[in-house]
C-alpha cells in the first residue's frame, strides 16, 4: 500500500469516500474546514454530492434524509456545531439511522477557542435528549483516523445508529503517513429504507411513539444493541502494561504524549503503562477493572469528563487520579513526568 | 534517532512547504513522520510555523515543547523559538532578514543569507525557503538531499518549472551549512 | 370503473364510482379533528400520486406539528423529520436518490417560524422536492399558540389579546410564497385555500403540478387551511373566517411558474 | 336521476362541511352517533343528487364516495 | 401564605415572575407550554417582556441577550428542544451570563413521546461542548418548584452561571396547593453588565478565547464556581434514612413515588429509606457516601443516568442497583415494592 | 477642534484637523488583513455612535466571523454573539433596555446562512436594533468558503470549480435588502457600497440613518465590502472587482424608509 | 386517608374542571391534594381524563395504577377504568351514556342518569359532570358539599351565572347516590 | 495650500487603498517596514494635498489623520 504524506481532516474525508460516502452535509468550522473543503472537491469527481449546508443543524437533518434512503453519508462539525446537532443526532439514533459523525473538538465553553481540546467527552458519549449513545472511535494517529473512519461507516450500518470520530486539531490538522486499505465491502440489510414502497407495503423512518408502552419497548431495543456494541466492539491499546504498577488512562494524541512521557519515566525506573481507551462508548471497562496497579492517572485536555467512566470502571478498587489541561493547552510529555514522578514520590496518595 | 524541527517565518516565506517537504521525505525514507502546524487566526498577519518530527519509531507526542532544531526565517520567529530550543540543538538563522545573533551559548547556530543567495545566487526569489532547508538538511540526517529533491518533484508538481532553482537552492543551503561546520 | 357492488340503492342500475378512496391513502382513519383541512390535503397528494403514478417511487416527510402522524396516512414511504427541518431532510433524500419523488408537509410553525432558514435555503439551491404548506395561521399540535402566519389582531395561547405587532412586537403574518418568490431557486411557487369544493379543485391543479414540475426544481404550494380547535370555531364557521380574514393576507395564486416563463 | 353518495359513517367526523357544500342541500346529519361519537352525515334526498362531487372533495375525512348512474350513451363507452 | 391550587408551569411561571423575572423567550412544546402562555399573559401585566422566538435556537440566545445587560430572564422548553439550546447555553456559561432555564423533559431519543421522563439527566447535568455544569434544581412538589425557581434566580445571579430546573410532565401538567412565599430581593454586583459605558471602560460579555492560556484561566475560574456550588449549593432529601439497611435513589415526583412504596415496605418490616437529590449538579455525593446501607436501589425515568453520579459518589463501597421505566412510562409504587421484596429476598446480590 | 500640535509640518500656521481618529473606536489595532473593508465599516459607525453622542448608551454586538473580535475595536460596551444569532441576543438585549442603543455587526455567512431565520424574525418583529451587514460574499474567518451571498460561477474553498447552482445545486446569491423588504416589520433598510471614498461617504449616511430612525424600529444597511484574503486578490483589485462583479447582483439603494413614507 | 378518583370521560364533558374542583375543596378544607392530567394528542377527539388525590398527609404516588374510585362520563372510560379499580373500590357511571353495567363485583357502583338529570331535572345540559361529581361526594369524604360549592364559587367566577344550576345539580347528584346506599 | 495628512505608520498595513484614492496621487508606499512588517503610506507632496479627505476615508485602518490650513476667514470663526 502507498504510503501518502495527508493531513487528518483529509484522510478523514478521504477514507470516508473509498468507504463508499458519496454525500456530504456540512458548515464550515475551524479546525475542520479542510473535511467540507476536500469534499466539496472529491465528491462530485466519484458521482456523489456535496451540500454545504445552511448551519450544522440542518447538515444534521440532512444526513438524517439521506440515510434514510439507504445511502452512506457523513458530517462533520466541532464542538460549537456539535452542540447544535445534538437534536438531529438524537432523531437519528431514534429513528436507528446509519451515520456518521466527525467532530473534531476545539476549547470552549461557548466561542471558546480553535485549539486541540477533549472537552466533548461528555456530549459526545453521552449526548443530547432522550436515552442514547453514538458508537464514539478515537484515532491517536492519522492513520487509525483513516481506518477507524472505514470501520465507523461498517459499524453504523451494522447498528443503524451514528457512529461518532472524535478528534481534535491534533488530529485534523496534523499530517501522517496513512496508506488507504483496500476498502472490502459489505452487504448490510436496507430493506427497512425508504426508497419506494414498489412491491412491499411502505416503510416508515420514525422517533416518534405516543404509546409509552411502545417508546419503552423502542428505547429497550435501542439498549440491546449497545449491550452488543459492549459485548463484542469495545477497542482499546494498552502500552507497558504487563509489569505496568501505574496506569495512565489517555485517548488520541493524548496517549502518544503518555507514550513519550512513559518512555522517560521508565528510563528513571518508574513502572508506569497506558491505556487507551479507542472506543470511548462503548467505554472499554473491563481492561480498567483488569489492569493491577497501585493508581490509574487518568489526562485529558479537559477539566475531568472521561475519568468518570475510568471511576466507574474500576468501581473504587484503583484510585484514580487525574491531570488535565484545558481551553487548548496541550500537555507535554514533560509535565506528565513530573506529575508521575511526583505521586510516585508521596506514594500512593 | 528522533529529530524533532520547527520551521518559523512570516505567512508568505514557505515555512510550511518546507516542513511539509521534510515530513515527506522522511516517509520515503521509510521513517516515521509527523507534521503539525499551528493554524488558525494567530497565523494571519503574523507569524506561522510547524512542526516536523522524524523517528525511526512510531511517533509519541506530535507535540514538541523543546524541539531539537528550529528554523526561523523572521525575527519574531527567532525571538519565540530560540529560548525554546533543547539545550545542544540547532538553530537555523535567515540572516537576510534577522539582524541579530542567537543569544545562547548551548545551541549551535546556522547563519545563512536565505533570501540574499535566493535572489541573487539562485536568481529565484521565492526559494529562500528551499536554502534554509537546505541548511537544516546538511547539518543534520532527518532526510538525504535526493530524497528531499525527490520529495519536492512529487510534491510541487504543480510547480515543476521552479523545479530546477528549487534543488539548486537546497543545495546551497546544503553548502553553507557544511561551511559553517 | 364500474362496478356492481354499492350502497343500498334502490335499482339496479348500471353506475360509475365518480369519487373515492385514493390508493395513495392507508385506509387508518385520522386523528384531525372534525373539519380540519389537514385531510383535505393529504388527499390531493394522495391522489395526485395516484394520478401520476408514482406512489411508489416517491417517499414523503411529516413535519412536527399536527400532520406528524401523516407517516401512518399516506400509502407511500414515509419519513417523520424533526421541527422545522423537513426541507433538510428532503435535501438529503434527493441527493441521494434524484429519481425518487420526495414531498414535504409542513405547518405553518414548522415552516415558517423554527424552519425557516431550512425552508429559504433549500428553495434557493432549487432543491428538485415539492413542499405542501398547510397555513392554518396557529400551531395546532401544541393547543393554540401564535404562528408566523398569524393575523393581526387574532388571539392566541400566547397571543392572548390578540397578536400585537406595535405593542407588544408579536410581528405581521409572513407570507411565505411571496418571501419564496424573492429567490431565484424555486421554479414553482403557489398559494391556494381550501375553503370551498371549487377552491379545493384549484389546489388540487396547483398541487399536481408541483408534483409533474418537481423533476425541474423546488416547487412549493402553500394551502390556506383552518384550525377550527384552536380557532374556537365550528368547522363551517372557520371556513368562513378564513376567507374572509386570512385570504386577504393570503392572496391566492400561482406566483412563480418557470415552464411557463419558458425559463428552463 | 339517481346518483347518490356513500358515507363512511366511523370515518365520518360530523363536520357538516358536506352539508355546507351540497349545491342540492340533500346531505343532513343522523341523529344516531357512530363508533367514535359523532353525528355522522347522510344522504337525505339521493334522487336530487347530481353526483357533482362536491361534498366528497369537501370531506377532510375522504368519508365520501359518489356514484353516477349512467346515461344510455355513457353506458356504452 | 394563601395556597393557590395550580399547575406546575404556571406556579413555575408565577414564581419567576414574583422573584423579578420580567423576561421570557421561549417556544411552543408540549408538555410545558403553559409557561409560554403564562407569560404572554401575566409579563405585559407587570412591565415585563414577552417574546415568542422563533426558535428553541433563538430563544437560547435571546436570554443571552436580556441577561448581558442584567435583566432577570428566563426560558423553558423540553427535550428536543433543549437539545437544539446546547449551543446558546453553553455560551451563557461561557460568557459567565445568570439566566434561568426550564427543561420540562419528555421520552426520547429523537421526537420520542410526551409523556414523563427523566433521560435528559446527562444532558442537564454534563451538557453540551465545553467544560461546564448549569446548576440543576429537580423539584419533587409544585411547592417546591415554586420554591426552587425563586432560589433558581438568586443562584444564577450569585454564580453568574445558568441555573436548571429538571421537570417533566408530572411536575407541569399536576396541579397542587401552592403558596408563594415572599420574594426577598437581593443586592448582587451588576457592574459587568453591558448597558452602556457612561462613566467607564467599555465592557465585553464574551467567552472567545483566542489564546489558550487565558482560555485555561478563563476554564478553572469557572470551575471554581462550581468547587464552590459544591461547597456551598448541595441540596438533598432525606426519608426515612435514620434506620435504614437499604436505600432507594430516586429525584423528583419518582421520589415520592418512592416513598410510598417505602410505607408500604416498611409495613412488611423492610428497613428502607431513600436519599432525593436536590440539585442533581452539584450532585449531593457525601450523603449517598456516608449511607451506611446495605445497598442502594436507583430509580429512574430513564436507561440509568443518574446511576453513575450515584455510583461515582459511593466508590464501589456501596452496591448499586438500578431500576428504570422509560419512554414516558411512570414506575408505580407496586412495582419498586415487588423490585426492593426481591433484592431483600436474594440478599445482596 | 483647532489644535496647536501636529505631525511634522514645515511652518506653523494656524490649521484644523478634519479627519481624525474617531472616539467611537478603542485605540488597539486591528487584526484585519489589509485593504479589508471591516476596519471602514467599523469606522462608519463609530463615527455614527460619536456624531449622535449615544457611544456611552449603546451596545454593540459582533458576530461569529472576522468581526468577531469587533469587541475589541469599537469603544462602546460590546458582547459577542453565537454564529448567527446576534438578532436574538440584539433582541433579547432591547427587550430588557428599550432605553439602549444596540446594534449587531454581521458578516454573510453569519446573517444570510446560519443566522436566516434570526434575521428575518427580529426584521419581522420590528425589533427597534441596527444591524450592519458586512456583505463580501465568502466566509473570511474560516478561510474562504462558500457564502450564500457568493456570485454565482466564483471560486471558494468549497466551491473549487465556481458556485454552481445549475449542476450542483449550490444555490444563488441571496439579496438579504431585497429579501427583508418583503417583511412588514423592517422600518428602514439600505444596501451601499465601500468600494471607494464616495461610496463610503454614501455608505455613512446610511450608516447614521439607521441608527438614528433606531428607536422607531428596525434599520438595517448592508455593506457591500471585500476579501481581499480569500479572494486572492490585491486590495485595490478586489476593489475594482467587486465594483464590476458585486455591485450588478448587490445594487446599491434605499430600499424602505418608514420615515420618508410617513408610515409611522 | 386517602382518596384517590379518576374522573373520566369525552373531551368536551367537563371532567378536567370536576376533577379540579375536587382538588380545590380538599385544599380549603385543609388537606392535602393533587391533580393530575392525562396529556397530549390522546386526549384530542379520544377520552380526556385526570386523577385526584386527596389526603391528610404529603401525597406520596401523584400516579395512581389501581385508584380507590373513578367517575366514567362515557363508555369508553367505563372499559378502561373499571378494570384498575383497586378491590372495593368505587365507580360511578353516567348511566345517560353508558348502557352496559359494571362486569366486576368486588366493587361499589353507582349508576348516575348524569345528562338526564342534567337536562330535563337542573335544565341545564351542561351540569351533567356537577351531577356525577355529586354522585362521588355523596360517597365518600373526599371533601364536604359545602366546600365544593365554595371551591365552585371561586373556581368559576367567570361563569357565575351557571352556578346556582351547578350546585343544584352537585345536590341532586349527592342525593342520588345516598339513595343507592 | 499648504495641508497635509498624518500616517499612523504602525497602523497602516500598506493596502494602498489610500493611494488610489487620493485624486492628486500623493501618497506612495514608504520603502523600510513598520514593526509589522508592512511598507506604509507616506505623502509624498504635501504641497498639493486638498485636504480633501478622501484618503482617510477609505483607510481601513483609522490610520490617516488629515490636517487643513485654514485660511484668513476661517481662521476667524
Ligand atoms: C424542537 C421542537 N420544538 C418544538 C416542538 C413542539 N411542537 C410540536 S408541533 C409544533 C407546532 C406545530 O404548528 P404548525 O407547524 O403550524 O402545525 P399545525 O399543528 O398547525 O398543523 C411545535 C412547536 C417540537 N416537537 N420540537
Ligand atoms: C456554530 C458555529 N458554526 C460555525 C462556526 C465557524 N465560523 C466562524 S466564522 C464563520 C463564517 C464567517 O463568515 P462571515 O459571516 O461571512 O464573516 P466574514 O468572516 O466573511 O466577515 C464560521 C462558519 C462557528 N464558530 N460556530
Ligand atoms: S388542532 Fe387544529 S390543525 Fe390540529 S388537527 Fe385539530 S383542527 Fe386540525
Ligand atoms: S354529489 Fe353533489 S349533489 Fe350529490 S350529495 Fe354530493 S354535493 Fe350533493
Ligand atoms: S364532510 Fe366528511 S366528515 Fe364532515 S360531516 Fe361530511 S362526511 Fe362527515
Ligand atoms: S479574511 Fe477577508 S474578511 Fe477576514 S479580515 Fe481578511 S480580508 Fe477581511
Ligand atoms: S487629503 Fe486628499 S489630497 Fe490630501 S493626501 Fe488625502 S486624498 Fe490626497
Ligand atoms: S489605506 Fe491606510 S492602511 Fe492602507 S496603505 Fe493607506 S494608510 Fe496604510
Ligand atoms: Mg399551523
Ligand atoms: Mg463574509
Amino acid at each position: 500500500m502507498e504510503k501518502l504524506m495527508m493531513k487528518g481532516s483529509e484522510a478523514i474525508a478521504e477514507a470516508a469516500v473509498r468507504a463508499g460516502c458519496r454525500l456530504f452535509f456540512g458548515y464550515p468550522i475551524t479546525p475542520q474546514n479542510e473535511i467540507p473543503e476536500y469534499m466539496s472537491r472529491r465528491l462530485f469527481e466519484v458521482g456523489g454530492q456535496f451540500v454545504q449546508a445552511e448551519s450544522e443543524v440542518a447538515a444534521s437533518n440532512m444526513i438524517y434524509g439521506a440515510a434514510a434512503v439507504g445511502a452512506r453519508v457523513m458530517t462533520s462539525s466541532s464542538s460549537p456545531g456539535i452542540s447544535l446537532k445534538q437534536e438531529g443526532l438524537s432523531y437519528c439514533a431514534g429513528s436507528e439511522l446509519p451515520v456518521v459523525v466527525v467532530n473534531i473538538m476545539r476549547g470552549g465553553p461557548g466561542l471558546g477557542g480553535i485549539q486541540p481540546s477533549q472537552s466533548d467527552y461528555w456530549q459526545s458519549t453521552k449526548p443530547g435528549h432522550g436515552d442514547w449513545h453514538p458508537l464514539v472511535l478515537a484515532p491517536s494517529t492519522i492513520q487509525e483516523a483513516a481506518d477507524l473512519v472505514m470501520d465507523a461507516f461498517d459499524l453504523a450500518d451494522e447498528y443503524r445508529n451514528p457512529v461518532m470520530i472524535l478528534g481534535y486539531g491534533l488530529i485534523g490538522q496534523m499530517m501522517e503517513p496513512v496508506a488507504f486499505r483496500e476498502y472490502q465491502p459489505r452487504e448490510f440489510d436496507k430493506s427497512w429504507t425508504t426508497c419506494g414502497c414498489k412491491g412491499r407495503p411502505p416503510n416508515i423512518v420514525n422517533s416518534l411513539y405516543l404509546d409509552p408502552n411502545i417508546l419503552e419497548e423502542h428505547n429497550h431495543a435501542i439498549f440491546q444493541k449497545y449491550e452488543r456494541m459492549k459485548r463484542e466492539e469495545v477497542r482499546f491499546e494498552t502500552f507497558r502494561m504487563d509489569d505496568a504498577r501505574f496506569c495512565l488512562a489517555a485517548y488520541g494524541t493524548v496517549a502518544r504524549i503518555c507514550k513519550t512521557a512513559i518512555a522517560q519515566l521508565r528510563d528513571e525506573g518508574i513502572k508506569v503503562g497506558l491505556i487507551r481507551p479507542i472506543t470511548l462508548f462503548p467505554f472499554p471497562e473491563a481492561v480498567f477493572r483488569e489492569a493491577r496497579v497501585r493508581w490509574i492517572l487518568d489526562i485529558e485536555m479537559s477539566m475531568g469528563q472521561m475519568i468518570e467512566d475510568v471511576r466507574l470502571a474500576v468501581r473504587g478498587r484503583t484510585p484514580v487520579h487525574f491531570y488535565g489541561r484545558v481551553g487548548g493547552v496541550v500537555p507535554t510529555p514533560d509535565e506528565i513526568v513530573r506529575k508521575v514522578r511526583e505521586m510516585y514520590k508521596e506514594g500512593v496518595k | 534517532m528522533q529529530y524533532e524541527v520547527v520551521f518559523a517565518g512570516f505567512g508568505g516565506q514557505g515555512v510550511m512547504l518546507i516542513g511539509q517537504l521534510l515530513a515527506n521525505a522522511a516517509m520515503m525514507q521509510g521513517k516515521e513522520a509527523c507534521w503539525m502546524p499551528s493554524y488558525g487566526p494567530e497565523m494571519r498577519g503574523g507569524t506561522a510555523n510547524c512542526t516536523v518530527v522524524v523517528s525511526d519509531e512510531p511517533i509519541g507526542s506530535p507535540v514538541v515543547p523543546a524541539p531539537g532544531a528550529a528554523v526561523v526565517m523572521n525575527r519574531p520567529s527567532m525571538d519565540k523559538f530560540e529560548p525554546m530550543l533543547k539545550p545542544g540543538g540547532l538553530l537555523v538563522v535567515n540572516s537576510s532578514l534577522i539582524d541579530r545573533k542567537a543569544s545562547r551559548t548551548d545551541i549551535d547556530v546556522i547563519y545563512v543569507d536565505a533570501n540574499h543567495l535566493a535572489e541573487h545566487t539562485i536568481k529565484s526569489p521565492r526559494s529562500a525557503n528551499m536554502v534554509a532547508l537546505g541548511a537544516y538538511i546538511g547539518r543534520t540526517n532527518a532526510a538525504t538531499p535526493e530524497i528531499v529533491k525527490e520529495a519536492m518533484a512529487k510534491k510541487m508538481t504543480n510547480k515543476a518549472r521552479f523545479l530546477p532553482a528549487n534543488k539548486a537552492a537546497l543545495d546551497l543551503g546544503i553548502s553553507v551549512s557544511r561551511e559553517q561546520e | 370503473m364500474t362496478s356492481s357492488t354499492g350502497g343500498s340503492m334502490p335499482e339496479k342500475q348500471p353506475f360509475k364510482q365518480v369519487f373515492g378512496y385514493p390508493r395513495g391513502l392507508t385506509e387508518r382513519p385520522t386523528h384531525y379533528c372534525p373539519g380540519c383541512m389537514h385531510g383535505v390535503a393529504h388527499r390531493l397528494v394522495a391522489e395526485t400520486l395516484d394520478e401520476l403514478g408514482i406512489r411508489e417511487r416517491t417517499v414523503g416527510i411529516s413535519p412536527v406539528g399536527c400532520a406528524v402522524l401523516a407517516y401512518n396516512y399516506f400509502n407511500c414511504d414515509m419519513v417523520e423529520a424533526s421541527h422545522g427541518r423537513a426541507p433538510a431532510v428532503a435535501t438529503g433524500i434527493k441527493r441521494a436518490r434524484p429519481d425518487l419523488y420526495c414531498f414535504t408537509y409542513q405547518g405553518d410553525g414548522d415552516l415558517a417560524s423554527i424552519g425557516m432558514a431550512e425552508i429559504i435555503h433549500a428553495a434557493n439551491r432549487g432543491e428538485s422536492f415539492t413542499v405542501i404548506f398547510y397555513n392554518n395561521a396557529i400551531y395546532g399540535m401544541t393547543g393554540g399558540q401564535m404562528a408566523p402566519t398569524t393575523l393581526v389582531g387574532m388571539r392566541t395561547t400566547t397571543s392572548p389579546g390578540g397578536r400585537d405587532p406595535l405593542q407588544k412586537g408579536a410581528g405581521y403574518p409572513i407570507c411565505m410564497a411571496e418571501l419564496l418568490n424573492t429567490l431565484e431557486g424555486p421554479f414553482y411557487i403557489a398559494r391556494q385555500s381550501l375553503l370551498s369544493s371549487r377552491e379545493i379543485i384549484r389546489a388540487k391543479r396547483c398541487v399536481k403540478k408541483a408534483f409533474q414540475l418537481q423533476p425541474r426544481g423546488f416547487t412549493f404550494v402553500e394551502l390556506v387551511g383552518t384550525c377550527p380547535t384552536n380557532w374556537g370555531m365550528a368547522p363551517i364557521e372557520s371556513r368562513r373566517w378564513a376567507s374572509e380574514n386570512m385570504l386577504p393576507q393570503f392572496p391566492v395564486g400561482v406566483f412563480r411558474d418557470r415552464e411557463k416563463e419558458g425559463d428552463a | 336521476m339517481n346518483n347518490w353518495i356513500r358515507v363512511d359513517r366511523d370515518r365520518c367526523k360530523g363536520c357538516e362541511l358536506c352539508l355546507e357544500s351540497c349545491p342540492e342541500q340533500i346531505i343532513e346529519l343522523s341523529s344516531v352517533m357512530n363508533i367514535k361519537g359523532y353525528h355522522f352525515a347522510v344522504q337525505k334526498d339521493a334522487d336530487r343528487c347530481t353526483a357533482c362531487r362536491l361534498c366528497a372533495i369537501s370531506c377532510p375525512e375522504v368519508a365520501i364516495s359518489v356514484f353516477r348512474v349512467l346515461k344510455k350513451r355513457q353506458r356504452a363507452s
